[in-house]
C-alpha cells in the first residue's frame, strides 16, 4: 500500500466539445464544388493504405517484417512509458518516444495479444515521434515500442502485468 | 466463510438425491415450488436474496414446465433451503450489524 | 434425512457472524455518525487528507494514480458529458425542460442529493428526481443505471464540481428512519458470501483485491456517475450497488427501491463536506 | 450513429500539441455479447491528422487500440487559429472527418 500524501483532489481538465460531430460520411458532403480534388482528399484517411497484413500477424518478427521489411535492434534511444501493472487491460496508457534522428515511423506491439501489431504511425518531417495512446492488452504481456530511423528499426520493450478486474 | 460455502454446496448435492427417492407427481412438484416461492418472498422482504436461490427456483420452474417433476421438486427444495438460509442470515444480521459500525 | 439438512443449516448459520451479542441500539444521530465515520478513515490513513478521499482507490496505489492521471488528460466520460448537456438542455415535447423542475435550473445542485422528500416521506436521489421531472412532463422514466440517465447526471454533477456535498437529514421520523435503514443496509452482511458493504469498503479499504484497490467507503459517492473501463461506458451509483450485491452472490434490489435510496442517502451523507468530483473515471 | 471527435490543439514554444478523443467502439472481434454471440470486429484502421492541409500524422490502428481511442502528439510550427483536421476510416468503411483550430 502506497499512500500519495501530496495528492489532494485531482481536477481533470474539463473541455467543452470543441468541434461538432460530423455524422458519418454524409456530413462530408458539404456544398458541391467545395470538394476540389487533392486538397480535400488529403483530409480523408485512406482505407487503401492500411497495412492489413501486418496487423494480421501473430509474432513480432512477422509483423515487423510485413510492416517494415526489417528486424529491430534494441536501442536505449527508443523510450516507452507503460505501467508495470495495468489498472484495467482494456485501457492501458502507453507512450512511445525516441531521441533518434529523423524518425519516420513508430509502432507499438503487444506480444501476447491475439494479433501482435497494436498501432503504427507514420511520422512526417516536423512531427515529433512522441505519441501517447491507450491500448487493450488481453493478458500479461511484453509490450514493444519500435522506431524507424534512417531506414533502420530500433526497439525497446517492457512487461506489463494485466490482472483481473477487482471487486465488481 | 469457506465452511459456509461447503455446507451450502453439500446441500446442493444432497437435496436432489433425497428428492428423487419418492418419484414425485406434478402436484408434489407444484407444492415444492410454492413452498419455495413463499420463502423467497420473505427473503426478498428482508433485503437478502441469494443469487443461487433464484437460480435454483428458475431451474425448478423450467423443469416443471418440461414435465420433469422430480427435478422440479429437487430444485425447488434447494431453492427453499437456500432461501431459508438467507432468511436466517438476515435475521441474525438484524441484531449483529451494529457490531460492524465504525466507532 | 431432513434432520441432516437442518444440521447443515445450523452449522452454517453459526458461521454467519460473531456470536457475541449485539450492542444495544443507540439513538439515531447522523451527525455523530458522520464524525465517527470520517474520523475512522482519517485516523486509519493519516496521510490522506479528507478531500482526497474523492480520489477513491487512487490514494493507495501510485501506479494506478499515474495511469488515472494520464487517462484524465482526456477523460473517457467526455462524450457522456457532452451528450448529457444536450439532453439536459433539450426541450420536452410540451415546451418545458429539466431546468424547470429544479431549483436554480438544475445547475450546481447535485451536492444536495439524495434529498428527503417530506411529501412522500421518501428519499429522492438526483436520478429519481430527473425521472419525476420526466413523468411530470408526460415522458417515460429513464433507466436509473446507465445510458441517457447517466449522461444527464454526469452533466448535472459536473455543474457542482468542487461544491461541498451537503446532504440533509431533517429532524423528521421518516427521514431519520430512512437514514437508519441505509446505515443498517451498509453494515449488514448479506449474500451467499456473507459480506456487508463495510466488509470490503471499511474493513478492507485500501487493500488490494485481485489487482485493484478496494476504495474506502468515504468519498465513494463523490465521483458518480462514472466511466468504468470494465463497463466500457457510464454508470450511476445504483449500477455500482447492483454490481457489489452480485459480487457477494446477493440478488440486487430494484434500482428505485427503498433499499438503494436509503443506502445512497446514508452513504452520501457520510461524504458531507467532501467536494463533488463527478463525473469520474475508474478501472 | 454520430461520429464524434474531440480535439484540443494548443501551441507553445513553436510546438503544437494535439490531443484527440475519438468516439468509436473499437470492437476487437474477440468479445461476446450478453447472448454469447461474438461481437464482430469493428475498429478504426486509418486516422490522419492535418495542419493547414498538410498531413502531420498518419496512424494505423488494429483492434488492440482501446475503445474511444485517445491520441496525443506534437509537431513543430502551427499558430493560434490554424486549422487542424482529423479524419478516420474503419474496417466497415465508415468514415468521419472534422476540423478545428489551434487554440
Amino acid at each position: 500500500m502506497t499512500h500519495i500524501p501530496t495528492m489532494t483532489k485531482f481536477s481533470p481538465r474539463r473541455r467543452e466539445l470543441l468541434l461538432g460531430a460530423a455524422a458519418g460520411a454524409a456530413a462530408l458532403a458539404v456544398a458541391p464544388g467545395v470538394l476540389t480534388g487533392t486538397a480535400q482528399a488529403a483530409d480523408v484517411a485512406d482505407a487503401a493504405s492500411y497495412p492489413a497484413k501486418a496487423f494480421a500477424q501473430t509474432t513480432e518478427t512477422a509483423a515487423l517484417k510485413m510492416m517494415y521489411g526489417a528486424a529491430p535492434t534494441h536501442s536505449a534511444d527508443v523510450k516507452m512509458g507503460a505501467p508495470d501493472i495495468a489498472e484495467n487491460g482494456a485501457v492501458v496508457p502507453v507512450t512511445v518516444d525516441s531521441s533518434l534522428p529523423n524518425v519516420t515511423a513508430v509502432a507499438l506491439l503487444a506480444i501476447d495479444n491475439p494479433f501482435t501489431m497494436a498501432a503504427a504511425y507514420k511520422i512526417p518531417a516536423g512531427t515529433n515521434p512522441g505519441i501517447s495512446s491507450r491500448l487493450k492488452l488481453a493478458k500479461t504481456t511484453k509490450v514493444v515500442a519500435v522506431a524507424q530511423s534512417g531506414g533502420k528499426l530500433y526497439s525497446t520493450s517492457k512487461p506489463v502485468k494485466v490482472t483481473l478486474g477487482g471487486c465488481g | 466463510m469457506r465452511k459456509t460455502l461447503i455446507a451450502v454446496s453439500a446441500m446442493m448435492v444432497l437435496v436432489p438425491f433425497l428428492a428423487q427417492a419418492g418419484g414425485p407427481s406434478k402436484a408434489v412438484a407444484a407444492k415444492a415450488i410454492s413452498n419455495a416461492a413463499a420463502r423467497i418472498k420473505i427473503a426478498e422482504g428482508m433485503n437478502d436474496q441469494w443469487l443461487a436461490t433464484l437460480a435454483a427456483f428458475k431451474a425448478a420452474k423450467a423443469a416443471e414446465a418440461k414435465g420433469d417433476f422430480a427435478l422440479a421438486q429437487s430444485k425447488a427444495m434447494t431453492a427453499e433451503t437456500l432461501a431459508n438460509l438467507s432468511i436466517q442470515q438476515a435475521t441474525v444480521q438484524k441484531k449483529l450489524w451494529v457490531n460492524e459500525v465504525v466507532k | 434425512m431432513k434432520s441432516i439438512i437442518m444440521a447443515l443449516m445450523g452449522a452454517s448459520l453459526a458461521l454467519f457472524g460473531p456470536l457475541a451479542s449485539a450492542r444495544a441500539a443507540a439513538p439515531i444521530n447522523p451527525q455523530a455518525d458522520l464524525k465517527a465515520f470520517q474520523g475512522y478513515f482519517l485516523k486509519r490513513f493519516p496521510n490522506v487528507p479528507l478531500a482526497a478521499y474523492v480520489n477513491g482507490p487512487y490514494n493507495f496505489s501510485k501506479s494506478e494514480a499515474d495511469q488515472w492521471k494520464q487517462i484524465m488528460e482526456f477523460p473517457p466520460y467526455q462524450f457522456a458529458l457532452d451528450t448529457g448537456k444536450s439532453l439536459f438542455n433539450a426541450k420536452f415535447p410540451n415546451g418545458k425542460d429539466y431546468a424547470s423542475c429544479f431549483p436554480n435550473g438544475g445547475i450546481g445542485i447535485a451536492q444536495n442529493y439524495p434529498m428527503f422528500d417530506a411529501k412522500t416521506g421518501r428519499v429522492v436521489t438526483l436520478g429519481i428526481a430527473v425521472n419525476r421531472c420526466r413523468v411530470a412532463n408526460g415522458l417515460k422514466k429513464l433507466k436509473l443505471t446507465t445510458g441517457p440517465m447517466a449522461d444527464i447526471l454526469a452533466y448535472m454533477t459536473s455543474t457542482s464540481d468542487g461544491k461541498k456535498i451537503n446532504v440533509v437529514v431533517p429532524n423528521n421520523p421518516k427521514a431519520l428512519a430512512a437514514y437508519q435503514a441505509g446505515k443498517e443496509y451498509f453494515y449488514s452482511r448479506r449474500g451467499q458470501l456473507n459480506f456487508s458493504c463495510a466488509s470490503c469498503h471499511v474493513q478492507e479499504a485500501g487493500m488490494h483485491l485481485r489487482g485493484n484497490v478496494l476504495a474506502p467507503a468515504l468519498g465513494m459517492t463523490a465521483s458518480f456517475p462514472l466511466y468504468r473501463s470494465k463497463w466500457g461506458n457510464m454508470g450511476t451509483l445504483v449500477r455500482r450497488f447492483i454490481g457489489c450485491n452480485k459480487k457477494v452472490h446477493s440478488a440486487p434490489a430494484k434500482p428505485d427501491s427503498a433499499a438503494y435510496r436509503d443506502l445512497a442517502y446514508f452513504l452520501t451523507y457520510m461524504d458531507n463536506g467532501l467536494p463533488v468530483s463527478g463525473p469520474g473515471a475508474r478501472p | 450513429m454520430a461520429h464524434q471527435i474531440l480535439i484540443h490543439a494548443s501551441t507553445a514554444g513553436g510546438v503544437t500539441t494535439v490531443e484527440a478523443l475519438v468516439k468509436h467502439p473499437m470492437d476487437s472481434g474477440f468479445v461476446k455479447d450478453k447472448a454469447g454471440k461474438i461481437i464482430p470486429a469493428h475498429y478504426i484502421e486509418v486516422i490522419e491528422f492535418t495542419h493547414a492541409g498538410k498531413v502531420v500524422l498518419t496512424g494505423y490502428w488494429g483492434p488492440a487500440v482501446s475503445k474511444n481511442p485517445f491520441i496525443k502528439f506534437s509537431f513543430k510550427g502551427g499558430k493560434s487559429g490554424d486549422p487542424i483536421g482529423v479524419s478516420w476510416v474503419d474496417n466497415k468503411g465508415e468514415k468521419a472527418n472534422v476540423s478545428s483550430n489551434i487554440m
